[in-house]
């Protein structure tokens, strides 16, 4: 399983803060966001940056191991 | 002793803040710092309260790279970086940056650059409530 | 309430001051502090004390008139500063200056502008006094 | 009289903080300066700014009116 979480707006506009998304081999994050704007398009219209297990991820080409955690993030607003 | 990089609920004090920092050098001459705090007016609106949302775990990771990227790059003798999550008032304070350097220049750049940094890198979201509604605040670029 | 432009012998609190500064608008969303503080090493010789002589009455009217153009420069909501004299030992706290406003960059802006004014503008001096004597500070350009 | 002010180190190589000058008319700044640096050279070495009853002045040509405080400074070195 990938654990998806989900912050603030992005939250909101989802309705959860986080969700299960099914492991396959090969899964890369560009996958991943594909399949979840199809789904929630309001939502990823605010998302700005990523992460994966943590850490700010930019390459839309890397895969994720089973049991990742990533977020799909709004702009930040801290501070 | 209160750890360097946090992020908490509570409120903090400024002088404990500074005298942890300058307790870690004795050769600390200038300290730089910046207080964020909750205005009660924003965009034309009154605001109320302030609450938070974080990605906890990864905002904590990424302050705690910020300030030693900070140490490296300006020279520091120390730093501190402190960000209160949960809902804040009017007047309350936020966040709290200090930069401490054998002079000023230093302190004062490095200070300024931590706090332009973490608004860029540290993931935290902040609403605004107000009698109008609530409503999540949309950084300008 | 403390005036927010003083020269004194006592020791002064940053959280005292950062409320009062507050209290003043409840606008402000970014106060930018500089502390300076007694170092126990200066130009390779250590320090044990630093003395302070001062022109008070005109050191004092500088220092209101700093405040005033800052305010004025940099759209600030308030600011305060003070200067220790007398003599302090290393660690200690020697000037406090901040700058309160609705941003963060006049806040940070105005902080440095009067550090940087008060060194050129306030007539302070600073003697260490070292295990191998004494010494005035010469400020360097 | 015109009293005159020294302070830290103008103060300790003169080794007063203060003398009292004979007023006379028309007496300048210039004058003033040019009097006691005579008395005084090594202080006036390091004689950077000058202030006549308490602010900043730059102008050597300014008469003194009697009763004037000027003072003969250092490089400041507050802060």
């Amino acid at each position: 399983m990938i654990k998806v979480l989900f912050f603030g707006p992005v939250a909101e506009r989802i309705g959860s803060s986080t969700l299960q998304i099914e492991y396959r081999p090969g899964l890369r994050l560009q996958d991943l966001r594909d399949d979840l704007s199809k789904q929630y398009p309001q939502a990823f219209d605010i998302v700005c940056f990523m992460a994966v297990n943590g850490a700010h991820s930019r390459d839309l080409s890397q895969e994720l191991a089973d049991n990742s955690e990533v977020a799909f993030m709004a702009k930040f607003s801290g501070g | 002793m209160l750890e360097p990089v946090r992020i908490q609920t509570e409120d903090f004090s400024q002088d404990e803040e500074v005298t942890a920092l300058l307790g870690s050098s004795k050769r600390m001459g200038g300290i730089g710092t910046f207080l964020g705090c909750a205005r009660d007016f924003s965009e034309g609106r009154e605001v109320s309260e302030i609450s938070f949302d974080a990605y906890g775990s990864m905002a904590l990771s990424e302050m705690n790279i910020l300030r030693n990227e900070a140490i490296a790059k300006f020279g520091l003798l120390d730093a501190r970086i402190v960000h209160r999550i949960g809902t804040v008032k009017g007047g309350d304070n936020i966040v709290f940056i200090a930069a401490g350097a054998e002079h000023r220049a230093p302190a004062l750049d490095a200070c300024r650059w931590m706090i332009d940094e973490l608004k860029e890198r540290v993931p935290i979201w902040k609403k605004e409530i107000t009698p109008q509604g609530d409503s999540w605040v949309v950084p300008h670029p």
